[in-house]
């Protein structure tokens, strides 16, 4: 094994740059901070780069590179360790989480530069680059779990960054608890997997589930470890029915949303299933509940995300729907599919996000696109990098998101076993749908006549402390839109499929990242759940036809899509570009249901009367609080007190205060002790 | 010769004589001397042990013995100087304020 | 004759002649010190009685004996009467522990020169911790001190006696402390021991590598003794005459010889210790009927230096003050010590002779 | 022989020391009498052939713990001890108890103990210095080491305690 590689580094820089801005920031200046905070992310940017050239030289046999530094736990026959596994998917991952990581960083420089507790906001998001670095370096699942949790407190963290708004507190506070629940199931799989296996290290635990028998008892562990896993998967990945949290975590600073809520942390449940792909390969059931769920989310959102308001909310749904898309491919058993659609959709959600993030800047924190319009003339470069953005999300051919969301609709069509024409139907709706919420965003924000109050585009004075009127955003956050757009133009090119490979540009020829990520989550499904292909050439030769046949109907499904995404953006041109009174009209044709999917389908009420309400009245206050605690706890503590009293008020006489009497006691007891040795000597 | 016996039995009487003057006697420094009395009981045991079984631990652990009993009458002497000072007697029956 | 008589009959008569020596020596030194100090101060001292006034001593032993033994009423009687002489055997009985020389031969009986010394072949046959007995003793006379002045129910005697003791143990620790650099070097607690191991010339005497250890010896030694400038129980000046103020006649003489006493125990030690005790400062050249009186010439001569020394340091210093004493005894000597002792230790485990 | 007679000699004394210790009704001759118990101690042990212990007994106790006792007796000016009763726990469950224990040791002793007598002649010390030496500085060290902290805690602490207020 080559130790020439020093992982451990990359996550530790930026733990390093988070333990100085949070010990000694205070003192410093921003400059130094946010020096300290880049350098930090840069240099792990760097090693990773660093590492992912070192890769392409590595001998086969030595992928995947695992690597234990130190014992961590050692306790009876379980031993965990520190330890880094580095294979083709943490790979991809660590380049995207610190390739976006640092352009973030970069961003915020500008973004917060007029907020409070600046040090405090770059510490955090270097902890948060440490903590997801773990996540996706850990060689096992314990470790994992530890970056799982970590990212989720800096979450929380950054969240509540404003934590003087109570809806922010709030927010950090429903992002914690929910993700708990997901965390639960998390943990009680991975209690199963070293009730069954005595450790959680990868290498083991997959090595012993790739051939472990796919029927009777074994079949059900890992349909339950996969379910279980899925459901911390749900929790992270904002996922049905656990997916409340993530619209209310907008309430943090933009380039939050932007790197934790979109690029990276809530793809972490996505890099766990692929991960898994061991253990979810073999459990069909639980792959198809993956899929249902995802499939579910993505439509769900996506729905949601038509009738909102709030320009992050928006992007927030699309976020839930897209990560839905992701799960779809898992849950065809394409993982492959899923990690390329995350990485893409890294990309152009950060650049959403960010550019979002940039016109809230311009128009001094305004959130509503109803108060929006018309700024293309005046922040062009935002104007353009966000069109980039909404095309490559609405899956334009040529841009990113088009390859990797139909790789994963042809998938969800065509993978033997799993894929299913249902699953693309959906799943092309969905796409539909996209395409028109983010065009509508679109229009809605940057063209028609300006609907921008008066305070803020004269002479207004907002929370970012500097003057109102619309302004365009400093370099320092446009360079960072800028290289992103760049990516989510270009980054599609590494999945184009055969089929387009002669029609587009591609970066290593067709399928690249497939065949990249090939030995680490499979290829294809067949290598485990089907029966090998024939040999005879009249086999072959059908095999041909079947090929023939194949491309046609991955070419007509593409079309389909694009189609798809088409109509999206002619319904969003009509209704808020040519006919901008249609929408009032709509809804309040529509009204009922118009209100129940611009309130989330209630389901915030729901849950809060489902759950909330019974275990905060009843559980906690009656049981725990007036029972428990007052009735039976406290009772017993002064009953204690009350018993010591009544004891010591009779004994106290003893307590003379005279020496002499306590020596008259004393030699009472020795006298006893000595009796009891004699008799003892006596037996 | 001198039977094992008697040593011991010596020491036993010197200790309880010992115990006897904590118990009787009222003046807080002979009180304190039949507290050295008691440690020099348990020394002659020591030595007369060692003497018996030929081991030479046991008067190292005379030595620390006697060297708590030294620390024992510094620290001693000194308190019993301060609570003169404070309340003008040495009779530890008008030195009972210890208790509730 | 059988052994056991034999040794008790040396026993006897080495101890009749050495505490007749030691007395005779004792009165003697006071003429001495008289004398001495009277020259000093350009006065004669006694010349009266006797020729040069040698027959002085024994003027004053008169005199003592038919003095009136004065008894004040509220004393406590049985220590009044105990502590003179607590103090008087304690101050005679450690001369018991001292070698003079080596053993003698008589009727084919030999026996060394030390009232303690066992009946051997060999003169290196000793008490094996002679030494630890001496100190031990030393240790002892406070109590004839301190018990003087409280049972005499006197203020003076009080004060004396209180400082007498104090003083006593806090000099006894660098005493104690100072001789451990010789016995380090010697590797034994026999005093006869420590003499053999510095034989051979002036140049093989302890006093050369334990220079600080001596000078701390003797500087304790005069406070252990209660001599100027450490005379601080019996300062006429502010307590009449200290402990034994209240004392007459014999009672009073005791303390005065016990004084001498333990002057020339202090003497014998460091004479054996420091000075390679009866050893000359050449080895042996001499005739052998020489060879036989030699060490006791040579024991004797050094001893007369110390008693001097004495008598001229009374004679030259002034007396420190009590807070001086304390602070000298307990923060100069005793790190003194301390470091004499690490630093021998040292030398002597890391230095491969 | 000798020793055995020897022994009583010494251990006459040393009961009566004792004996006078508790009937005197003076601290300091209840010292005195500590001391006498002290130094006949010190001849047992050189009986026991252990005459290290015997002369560290002579100067620690005898020459410096006692001698600290009658400075602090004489310093306080203790006088006789008053007859005050105020403890009825120390006579009627201190005594019986004391007696009981003292019955129980002395019958337990002489029902089992070793019959071999001390093999030691009068003048044979098995309990040299150089091997004392060597246990305490070797086999013992670090108890050694702790109990010169302790000393140097007691030290501070006698000060503290001792010295006078800041009037």
């Amino acid at each position: 094994m080559s130790d020439h590689l020093h992982l451990w580094l990359i996550p530790l820089l930026p733990l390093a740059g988070a333990f100085i801005n949070g010990l000694f920031g205070r003192r410093f200046s921003n400059r130094v901070v946010s020096a300290i905070a880049l350098a930090s992310t840069a240099a792990s940017f760097g090693l990773a780069a660093w590492t992912a050239m070192q890769f392409a030289h590595m001998p086969a046999s030595d992928i995947p590179y695992h690597r234990d530094y130190a014992p961590w736990i050692i306790a009876g026959g379980f031993q965990a360790d520190f330890g880094v596994y580095l294979d083709q998917l943490s790979l991809v991952m660590i380049l995207v989480v610190t390739g976006v990581g640092f352009l973030i960083h970069v961003y915020s420089v500008g973004y917060m530069a007029h907020e409070g507790g600046y040090y405090r906001f770059f510490s955090y998001l270097n902890l948060f680059m440490f903590f997801m670095l773990t996540l996706v370096l850990a060689s096992s699942y314990l470790l994992m779990f530890v970056g799982w949790e970590g990212v989720g407190l800096a979450s929380y963290l950054l969240i509540g960054f404003y934590f003087h708004k109570d809806s922010a507190a709030n927010a950090g506070k429903k992002a914690f608890i929910v993700n708990r629940i997901g965390d639960f199931g998390f943990l009680i799989g991975m209690f199963l997997l070293i009730q069954k296996f005595g450790t959680l290290n990868y290498d083991y635990v997959f090595s012993h589930v790739a051939n472990m028998p796919l029927e009777g008892h074994s079949a059900g562990f890992l349909t339950a470890v996969a379910l279980l896993l899925m459901v911390g998967a749900c929790g992270k990945s904002a996922q049905l029915p656990l997916y409340v949290w993530l619209p209310d975590a907008m309430e943090g600073p933009t380039p939050v949303s932007a790197l934790i809520h979109a690029a990276t942390m809530v793809t972490a449940g996505v890099y766990m299933v692929a991960r898994s792909n061991a253990i979810f390969s073999r459990a069909p059931l639980a792959l198809t509940v993956v899929a249902v769920v995802g499939l579910a989310t993505a439509f769900f959102a996506a729905t949601i995300g038509m009738a909102q308001n709030d320009i992050k909310r928006v992007l927030a749904y699309s976020t839930i729907s897209q990560l839905g898309y992701m799960f779809l491919a898992c849950g065809v058993a394409a993982y492959s599919a899923a990690i390329f659609h995350l990485m893409t959709h890294a990309f152009f959600k950060a650049l959403l996000f960010l550019s979002a993030g940039s016109v809230i800047h311009a128009l001094s924190g305004e959130q509503d696109m109803r108060h929006m319009g018309g700024l293309r003339k005046k922040i062009p470069w935002t104007f353009a990098v966000m069109t980039v953005g909404t095309f490559a999300i609405a899956g334009t051919p040529y841009l990113a998101g088009f390859y990797s969301k139909d790789d994963i609709l042809w998938k969800a069509y065509s993978t033997p076993f799993y894929g299913h024409w249902s699953l693309w139907l959906v799943g092309v709706l969905t796409a539909g749908i996209t395409a028109f919420y983010m065009f509508r965003l679109w229009f809605m924000t940057f063209f028609g006549e300006s609907r921008v109050p008066e305070h803020v585009d004269e002479h207004g004075h907002d929370e970012h402390g500097h003057g109102g009127h619309v302004h365009e955003s400093p370099w320092v956050m446009l360079a960072p839109l800028v290289i992103l757009a760049a990516l989510s133009i270009i980054g599609g090119y590494l999945g184009v499929p055969e089929i387009l490979a002669k029609a587009t540009p591609t970066i290593g020829g067709p399928d690249a990242i497939h065949h990249f990520l090939a030995p680490a989550v499979g290829s294809e499904p067949e290598e485990h759940a089907l029966p090998p292909k024939a040999e005879s050439a009249a086999a072959l030769a059908t095999a041909e036809h079947a090929q023939e046949a194949e491309h046609k109907m991955e070419m007509m499904l593409t079309g389909a899509s694009v189609a798809a995404a088409l109509i999206g953006f002619l319904l969003a041109w009509l209704l808020y570009w040519q006919r901008t009174d249609l929408p009032e009209k709509i809804t309040s044709q529509i009204g009922g249901v118009y209100r129940l999917v611009r309130d989330k389908y209630r389901i915030d009420e729901l849950y809060g009367h489902l759950f909330v309400k019974p275990l905060v009245e009843n559980i906690s206050t009656n049981l725990l609080w007036k029972q428990i605690d007052v009735g039976t706890i406290d009772t017993l503590v002064n009953d204690a007190a009350a018993g010591a009293q009544e004891l010591s008020r009779r004994t106290r006489r003893m307590q003379s205060g005279n020496i002499r009497s306590y020596a008259g006691w004393v030699a009472l007891g020795a006298a006893a002790v000595v009796a009891f040795m004699v008799w003892m000597g006596m037996q | 010769m001198v039977p094992l016996s008697y040593y011991l039995v010596l020491s036993a009487v010197l200790f309880c004589l010992g115990v006897a003057g904590f118990l009787i006697k009222r003046n807080v420094i002979t009180i304190f001397m039949s507290i050295e009395l008691m440690l020099n009981a348990v020394n002659l045991t020591f030595v007369a042990f060692s003497a018996q079984l030929h081991k030479l631990s046991a008067q190292v652990f005379v030595f620390f013995v006697m060297v708590v009993a030294a620390a024992e009458a510094a620290v001693g002497l000194a308190i019993i100087i301060a609570i003169f000072r404070s309340r003008q007697t040495l009779n530890v029956d008008k030195v009972d304020l210890l208790k509730l | 004759m059988n052994e056991a008589l034999t040794f008790l009959l040396f026993a006897l008569i080495k101890s009749v002649l050495v505490i007749f020596v030691l007395l005779t020596a004792i009165a003697y030194t006071t003429l001495l010190e008289r004398k001495v100090v009277g020259r000093m101060q350009n006065r004669w001292g006694p010349t009266r009685v006797g020729p040069f006034g040698l027959l002085q001593p024994l003027a004053d032993g008169i005199k003592f004996i038919l003095k009136e033994d004065v008894t004040s009423p509220n004393v406590h009687k049985f220590l009044f009467l105990l502590a003179p002489m607590l103090a008087l055997v304690t101050g005679l009985a450690s001369i018991s522990l001292v070698p003079f020389g080596n053993q003698i031969t008589v009727e084919g009986k030999s026996t060394s020169l030390q009232i303690t010394g066992v009946l051997a072949a060999d003169s290196n046959t000793d008490i094996a911790i002679g030494l630890l007995i001496l100190l031990g003793i030393t240790s002892l006379g406070v109590y004839g001190i301190a018990l003087a002045g409280w049972s005499s129910n006197s203020k003076y005697s009080l004060l004396g006696s209180l400082r007498a003791s104090a003083q006593m143990i806090s000099y006894e620790l660098s005493l104690g402390l100072s001789v451990v650099g010789v016995l380090i070097l010697a590797g034994s607690f026999s005093l006869r021991q420590i003499v053999n191991s510095q034989s051979g010339g002036v140049l093989h005497w302890f006093i050369w590598p334990q220079l600080l250890g001596f000078f701390i010896y003797l500087t304790s030694a005069y406070a252990e003794t209660n001599r100027i400038p450490f005379d601080l129980p019996e300062a006429e000046t502010e307590l009449v005459a200290g402990y034994h103020t209240e004392y007459s006649s014999m009672k009073f003489a005791m303390f005065f010889m016990a004084e001498y006493a333990n002057m020339f125990t202090v003497a014998c030690v460091a004479t054996l210790l420091f000075f390679g005790g009866w050893s000359g400062p050449v080895p042996g050249f001499l005739p052998p009927i020489l060879q036989m009186l030699m060490p006791v010439f040579w024991f004797a001569f050094k001893i007369f230096l110390f008693i001097f020394l004495y008598i001229w340091v009374r004679g030259t210093l002034p007396r420190f003050r009590y807070d001086q004493l304390m602070a000298f005894g307990w923060k100069v000597l005793l790190p003194l010590a301390i470091a004499n002792i690490i630093v021998t230790s040292a030398i002597v485990a890391f230095w491969p002779q | 022989m000798l020793h055995l007679v020897l022994f009583y000699i010494f251990a006459f004394l040393c009961v009566a020391g004792a004996v006078n210790l508790l009937a005197q009704r003076h601290p300091i001759n209840s010292a005195l009498s500590l001391i006498v118990v002290m130094g006949s101690l010190a001849v047992l042990y050189l009986l026991l052939g252990a005459e290290f212990v015997a002369a560290i007994q002579v100067i620690v106790y005898a020459g410096a713990v006692m001698v600290l006792f009658v400075f602090v007796i004489m310093l306080l000016n203790a006088g006789e001890e008053e007859h005050s009763n105020a403890s009825r726990v120390a006579v009627y469950v201190g005594v019986p108890a004391l007696i009981a224990l003292a019955a129980l040791v002395v019958y337990g002793l002489l029902h089992n103990t070793p019959t071999a007598g001390v093999q030691l002649a009068i003048g044979e010390f098995m309990g040299g210095v150089k091997p004392i030496a060597n246990l305490l500085f070797r086999d013992f060290l670090l108890p050694f080491e702790v109990t010169s902290v302790l000393i140097l805690i007691a030290i501070m602490g006698a000060v503290v305690l001792a010295q006078r207020g800041e009037d």
